[in-house]
């Protein structure tokens, strides 16, 4: 029997899928107490590597260790006996079921043999309002947001990991508030000694959480260092293996001319979902969009591209007024939305990359002007490039691509028909640093040709970056549009905050 | 009197069963008897249920056309119990005898004995391969029907079965066997005689037999029970040779003992058994085709 | 209000409406004769019905219940009539067989990644076949303990029986509710139905859980074949043709959806006394012709998922009002 | 490209088609032999083609419906309906075409109602079809008043029973349903959108495909499919038996589709492989009844050979066969 510290402990550990090598002979080691950043791009094999830790996947060589001995983890279900907890990158929770149900899935307690449904509630009370969660815990998952969610999930993880934690890009779609909450916890957690891995794409986050760091780059190991030993440009280019330019927070906000109008909502809302607003939007310009959770961000977007129709108000787009009541009238204004859920709105699994990149654009040429296989190709070839889409083939089910490159995918969709006015609704969830860089490019890039968007994220420094004006929702409505000077994400958290503070 | 009887029909799964009860209907008329009627679409348990239905309405007398043979006596107690006669149409129960007042079926072993005796005079001292065409797997009369034909041919060596199929008592799957038949017996010239458990599937035979460039009727004989209008519109044609009656008017004789039973007391036999008259081309198919239209097959 | 409870709700109260409705027209159906008839005619679908809404409720669809019972009907009849054993052992040796049948499907369905709708459509040809080869004839069983069971019944007030049968799908009923809302395995199966990828992920035991749930499908259609041999006193391989739609019908009804996830014990009883309500209805009516029983069938049938929509969507307005602080 | 071509014929449908038809052979060895007579082909062969038309025409629109992740039950009852109306009016004197586009436009009618069902009312598939299923059948017979409605108008028999230079008209027909609606689907975007729906409905309305229209077309498509088989075997029995035309045929042409490689859950569809599908049930069935088998032994034969089939189909026999050849190759080294 080999005595190693390790907590948990892989050994050249590889997974094959097909011809793609998703891992190869990769070593990792997890101490008891610290915090381990796994790092890699897009792509790169980190929920790979996890989903083997958990039991999701078996490796296809080398071998696990748990406080020193060789296990085999053939399920989720077992790796928990062994006290290893996890956040998928995806959620991965029944929408179905109640909150309560969630956290305690497969542990819920237990009264006579029956699941004792009070208890369970009340437990799940103390636990959320650690994460300072004010839900009902009997509330169905499916009825709250994405962040909600993520929440929950994390919470059931910790709840489950006697030894290891893993999150999986956790912090994708919280606000700042939450990640602040949830490293608080995480440091708990570590003071008691738990194992955790951390991934993420936020290298601000890295630095302010992990110990040690690995990285992986195209399945193989590139090097495991504690973090003080290195800087964020070293970082950087393990990851990528080249240097980028930080474009994201360096680039200038250039005061813009103002140039045509291009759409213009006006007393724009719906009955039960969004107070009216009023906006205007200026070819060559970034809107974006800032809030809290649940502020009605999602919800404004999709009535602006007439998911669901506005009640109140009207648009006038090029000066004429136009009625956007389905997604179809919208594409046909030249619209493109990319929405936040990628798995359940955004992606078609089953098939291929290249059709997952055509479709829309389809859609706006109607059922009867087909595109080729040829044209196909050469769209999906030349729009896929642009993006920097990572697939082994363009005839790839898209579902087996990783989680960066589906949204990088999505946004080639709407890129290829060629949209007047693209909304983004967190368009940099789960990217990594090198996509990220340049999708905030491509947005910068979009701007200057003259296409209007409206971007959603949570990311204050990211919206600060490229946003020509600002505005914040709160509570469902617009409260603040802030320009030129005012745009700083100090500025940003006050306006939230003083409307809060002025509404309650 | 005005009386109100429930009447439980296993369903509409052939032009004879409609037939049945379309002329049930005009005879329950007839007499002035309000008729309520339940379709059980094939089912026992609707059957039971419906049964149930008319005790807990508190009709006057039940007729019942069981789906099966078993399974009865639990429904039937009931209504003995509510004073209530039920009187069996076209098919007998396993149940107790005093359970009911008055059986009126046709024998169904003996119709396919009728069938096959036609057979065993109409070939004489010729060899003879008869291929068959089933009812539904595990359905009372084909079960019967094709113990009774077995029966008639017993100890006449020249005869015999070489090829038998459900054709589930539809035309299409008659059609569809008897193609089949005809590829696996060198295209049908081996077969002498085919032996249908009922009309329908006999017609179906009957346009195989001709898509495959025989005659039917002449090259390959063609036997069958029910004696439904098409069959005799064949006979016309030539193209069919013999079928049993089983007559559609169940309730006439039922109604009649039921009718005599509530006036007098006066016991009917517990079993009356209709004819089952074999007709060939020689009894005037035409009239009876013209007799038989109306009749709601 | 719990939003999943909404269709349940909705079919309650379609129920109500419908059965007074009927009970205006026809008086008699208020007789506790027709109650106890609605508990006994229906015992057999109803047991069956709650283990189809475990599988329904796991996202899955089992279309050989009909074909199991006729199967475990002739199984028993011919235990007893031809080898003579004692009804009890036969049940026994019957629930046995249903039990590895379902296993079996529940295999084929996880292992082999065949979809339950043909997996199971397999099961229905060979669990009928099977029957029929075992015997073409209907089986009558003759056996003291059988009459015993069979007539073994309470009265009611008003001359109703609550007979055994009918206890017997109460106490499923109750039973199934149990399980499925207040065990781990239930929670299982509302996981499965939710999401088979996250349910896995979260660590339910997703194979055990399948095979479990068609297990306890077949188990069950074994035991409303039981039901159905006593109701009948004799094995048919015929019997319960169909009876897959009705239970299915009857799980849908009662607020069940069938992509799986939600529903209730509950609303399959209610949608299983609907079912019974409309066949009795149409008895009581007794003028409706063989095709107009199937048409006005239909047509309720319609009419229900209609109202159950509008009941729904009524119910969901104002779901995600803007709560201002 | 040759090779890519006939690489796309040989898999498992094909092979399973051709391994039941030698089945066939050897329990009948007459099963290839085919002869030309009266102007057209006969043979066993053509019995599994001409059989089997009407669960392919069937699974033709099912395919379809399966691949948006719905299912049309109602595909048996809309024939009785179709065949019903035919008939009854060719007996009461009207010309046949007029026969034959009344029936058709009824098949087209349930199938909007499906579909509006479906697509509008988002009513879940297998219980927004069971109405039809139900009713439909008693339209059916309410239309023939439950009895066999025979007919001998030439032109309606033709299409159950003449013949197109020498294939009988039933498989000329399902020959060109199928070319026509492959080209409709592969040449327009039809089919892609179809998989798209059918993969992801939510994501498909947000990529501005009209998928409510798009399922009302592919329902109105298999009750359209559905009239046509109702048509063809009415045409057959030179009658039209509303209590027996395609009895429980719904299930046949869902067992076609899913043994043609389209998944229940919708996605990706080949309407060419369900065609194959209904052929190898039609081999199968036609095998049972030259064989000589007790009809008592039917269902279990089939059930067999269901399970066989979907066995070699499944991912996991395909795991295992590269887990061979790894091993294999392996062993080799
Ligand atoms: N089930 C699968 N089948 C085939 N290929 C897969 C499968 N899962 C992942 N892959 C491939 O393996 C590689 C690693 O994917 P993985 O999801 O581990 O990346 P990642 O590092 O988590 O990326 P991201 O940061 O985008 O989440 C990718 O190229 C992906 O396409
Ligand atoms: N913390 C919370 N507690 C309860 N409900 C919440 C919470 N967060 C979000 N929700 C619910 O989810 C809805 C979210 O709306 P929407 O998705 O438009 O917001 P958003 O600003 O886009 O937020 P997100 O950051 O999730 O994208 C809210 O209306 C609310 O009902
Ligand atoms: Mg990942
Ligand atoms: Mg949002």
């Amino acid at each position: 029997m080999e005595q190693t510290a390790f907590r948990m402990e892989a050994r050249g550990v590889s997974k094959i899928f097909g011809n793609h090598t998703a891992l190869d002979a990769v070593e990792f080691g997890l101490l008891p107490g610290e915090v381990h950043a796994l790092l890699g791009e897009n792509g790169a094999g980190k929920s790979t590597l996890i989903k083997i830790l958990t039991g999701a996947y078996q490796p296809d060589g080398g071998k696990i260790l748990v406080d020193g001995e060789e296990v085999v983890l053939n399920s989720p279900l077992h790796a928990q006996s062994f006290g290893i907890g996890a956040v998928y990158q995806e959620v991965n929770l029944l929408p179905n079921r109640s909150v309560a149900e969630n956290l305690f899935l497969g542990h819920q307690p237990t009264r006579f043999g029956l699941v004792d449904r009070r208890r369970m509630d009340r437990e799940a009370r103390v636990l959320l309002q650690r994460y300072g969660l004010g839900i009902d815990p009997s509330s169905e998952l499916g009825t709250h947001s994405v962040a909600v969610q993520q929440i929950v999930a994390i919470a059931r993880a910790v709840q489950l990991s006697g030894k290891v934690l893993i999150l999986d890009e956790p912090t994708a779609s919280l606000d700042r508030d939450e990640v602040q909450r949830l490293f608080e916890v995480v440091a708990g957690l570590k003071r008691d000694g738990l194992a955790i891995v951390f991934i993420t794409h936020f290298l601000d986050q890295v630095f302010a959480l992990a110990d040690r760091v690995t990285i992986l780059r195209n399945g193989k190991l590139i090097d495991t260092r504690r973090l003080d030993e290195l800087t964020r440009t070293e970082l950087v280019r393990k990851m990528l293996g080249k240097d980028i330019a930080f474009s994201g927070s360096t680039s200038l906000k250039t005061e813009r001319p103002v140039t045509d109008v291009l759409i213009d909502y006006e007393g724009y809302g719906k009955k039960r979902s969004v107070h009216p607003f009023s906006l205007t939007i200026h070819k060559g310009e970034v809107i974006g969009v800032a809030g809290l959770l649940g502020s009605g961000r999602t919800e404004m977007a999709r009535i602006m591209f007439g998911i669901d129709p506005a009640d109140q108000g009207t648009a006038t787009l090029n000066g004429r007024p136009v009625a956007i009541k389905t997604a179809v009238d919208a594409i046909k204004h030249g619209f493109g939305f990319c929405p936040e859920d990628r798995k359940a709105d955004g992606i078609f699994g089953e098939l291929s990359v290249r059709e997952n990149i055509v479709i829309a654009l389809q859609g706006k040429l109607g059922w009867f002007r087909a595109l080729n296989r040829d044209e196909q190709l050469d769209l999906a070839g030349q729009f896929g490039e642009a993006m920097d889409i990572r697939a082994a083939s363009l005839d790839m089910p898209v579902k087996l691509l990783s989680g960066g490159n589906q949204q990088k995918v999505i946004l080639a969709r709407w890129l290829a028909t060629d949209p007047a006015f693209l909304i983004l609704d967190e368009p940099t969830r789960g990217i990594d640093v090198g996509a990220h860089a340049e999708i905030v490019r491509t947005i910068n890039r979009l701007r200057d040709d003259g296409m209007a968007l409206v971007v959603i994220s949570s990311e204050l420094d990211e919206v600060v970056a490229y946003s020509s004006r600002i505005v914040v929702m709160r509570d469902r409505e617009m409260v603040a549009e802030l320009r030129g000077e005012d745009i700083s994400p100090g500025v940003i958290v006050q306006a939230i905050a003083t409307h809060g503070e002025k509404a309650a | 009197a005005d009386m109100t009887i429930g009447f439980s029909q296993i369903g509409s799964e052939s032009g004879w069963r409609a037939a049945e009860t379309s002329v049930t209907k005009q005879q329950a008329e007839k007499r002035g008897i309000t008729l309520k009627f339940a379709d059980a679409q094939q089912k026992q348990e609707n059957q039971i249920k419906a049964i149930r239905g008319f005790i807990a309405q508190g009709v006057d007398a039940i007729l019942v056309a069981p789906v099966v043979a078993t399974g009865w006596d639990d429904v039937l107690t009931e209504a003995k119990e509510a004073k209530i006669p039920v009187i069996l149409l076209d098919r007998g129960v396993d149940a107790s005898q005093d359970l009911y007042l008055t059986s009126v079926a046709s024998d169904q072993v003996k119709e396919g004995k009728v069938a096959g005796d036609w057979l065993v005079g109409a070939v004489k001292d010729k060899d003879c391969k008869v291929v068959e065409l089933q009812g539904t797997v595990g359905s009372t009369p084909a079960i019967n029907r094709k113990k009774g034909f077995e029966e008639a041919i017993a100890g006449h060596n020249n005869i015999s079965i070489v090829r038998s199929q459900t054709g589930d008592f539809t035309r299409s799957k008659g059609k569809e066997v008897m193609e089949g038949f005809l590829k696996a017996e060198n295209g049908g010239k081996g077969i002498c005689a085919v032996y249908a458990h009922n009309d329908d599937m006999a017609v179906g035979a009957i346009q195989a037999i001709k898509d495959a460039g025989l005659k039917p009727g002449t090259d390959i004989l063609v036997v069958s029970i029910d004696g439904v209008p098409d069959i005799f519109a064949a006979m016309v044609a030539g193209e069919a040779n013999a079928t049993v009656e089983l007559t559609p008017n169940m309730a006439g004789p039922a109604l009649d003992a039921l009718a005599a039973y509530k006036k007098d007391g006066t016991v009917p036999p517990k079993f009356i058994i209709t004819e089952s008259k074999l007709y060939t081309p020689a009894d005037n198919p035409q009239g009876e085709y013209d007799a038989r239209k109306g009749l709601g097959y | 209000m719990n939003r999943s409870l909404r269709p349940l709700m909705a079919t309650v109260i379609i129920f109500a409406i419908a059965y007074a409705a009927a009970v205006m027209q026809f008086p008699g159906l208020l007789s506790t004769r027709v109650l106890g008839n609605f508990l006994t005619d229906n015992a057999f679908l109803g047991i069956t019905a709650v283990g189809m809404t475990f599988v329904i409720l796991s996202g899955g669809i089992d279309l050989s219940v009909g074909a199991v019972i006729g199967f475990t009907g002739v199984l028993v009849a011919v235990l007893i009539s031809s080898l003579g054993l004692h009804p009890l052992v036969a049940f026994a040796i019957a629930l046995v067989v249903a039990a590895l049948f379902g296993a079996a499907m529940g295999f084929a369905i996880h292992y082999l990644q065949v979809p339950a709708f043909i997996v199971t459509l397999a099961g229905m040809f060979l669990a009928r076949g099977g029957a029929s080869v075992i015997t073409q004839d209907s089986v009558p069983i003759n056996h003291a303990f059988y009459s015993y069971l069979s007539s073994l019944y309470f009265r009611l007030p008003g001359g109703g029986r609550l007979s055994f049968v009918g206890l017997l799908m109460v106490a499923v009923f109750i039973v199934g509710a149990i399980v499925a809302h207040r065990t781990r395995f239930g929670s299982y199966v509302y996981a499965l139905g939710g999401n088979t990828t996250s349910a896995s992920l979260m660590g339910v035991p997703v194979a055990r859980t399948t095979i479990q749930i068609y297990m306890l499908s077949s188990v069950l259609a074994g035991l409303a074949g039981i039901v159905f041999s006593l109701y009948t006193s004799a094995g048919y391989p015929l019997a319960a043709v169909g009876v897959e739609l009705d239970a299915i019908g009857a799980v849908v009804i009662g607020g069940t959806l069938l992509t799986g996830g939600y529903g209730f014990v509950f609303g399959t009883f209610v949608g299983v006394m609907l079912l019974g309500l409309v066949q009795t209805y149409i008895i009581f009516d007794g003028t409706l012709s063989s095709w107009w029983t199937k048409i006005v069938i239909g047509f309720l049938l319609f009419l229900f998922i209609v109202l159950q929509r509008l009941v729904f969507a009524a119910s969901s307005r104002g779901d995600r009002a803007p709560q201002k602080a | 490209m040759n090779r890519l071509a006939f690489g796309r014929l040989v898999n498992t449908q094909t092979v399973a088609l051709v391994g039941v038809l030698l089945l066939n052979w050897l329990l009948f060895p007459g099963f290839f032999k085919i002869e030309w007579q009266d102007g057209r082909l006969f043979g066993s062969l053509i019995d599994v083609l001409n059989r089997g038309a009407p669960v392919a025409i069937l699974a033709i629109g099912m395919t379809a419906v399966i691949a948006t992740k719905g299912v049309d039950l109602s595909v048996g009852a809309v024939m009785a309906m179709a065949g019903a109306v035919a008939a009854t009016l060719v007996v009461a004197g009207y010309p046949t075409a007029l026969a034959i586009v009344a029936a058709l436009a009824v098949g087209l009618l349930c199938g909007l109602w499906n579909g509006i069902l479906v697509a509008l009312l988002d009513i879940q598939p297998i219980i927004a079809t069971l109405v039809l299923m139900v009713a439909g059948r008693g339209i059916a017979q309410l239309i023939t008043e439950g009895s066999i409605v025979t007919f001998s108008d030439p032109a309606l028999i033709f299409i159950g029973t003449g013949s197109l230079f020498g294939f009988p008209m039933p498989v000329v027909i399902a020959f060109t349903l199928l070319v026509l609606v492959t080209l409709a689907v592969r040449k327009t975007a039809i089919g892609l959108f179809i998989e798209a729906v059918g993969v992801n409905r939510s994501a498909a309305t947000l990529a501005g495909i009209r998928s409510r229209l798009l399922l009302i077309v592919v329902y109105a498509l298999s009750g359209l499919c559905a009239a046509i088989a109702g048509l063809i075997v009415t045409a057959d029995i030179h009658g039209a038996d509303a209590n027996n035309a395609g009895l429980w045929l719904e299930l046949d042409a869902i067992l076609a589709a899913v043994i043609g490689g389209t998944s229940l859950l919708g996605g990706r569809f080949s309407i060419a492989m369900s065609v194959v599908g209904a052929l190898i049930i039609q081999a199968m069935n036609t095998g049972i009844l030259v064989s000589g088998f007790p009809p008592e032994f039917n269902l279990v034969v089939k059930a067999g050979m269901i399970t066989l089939i979907l066995v070699i189909q499944s991912p996991f026999s395909s795991q295992f066969m590269n887990w061979l050849g790894r091993r294999n190759r392996g062993a080799a080294r």
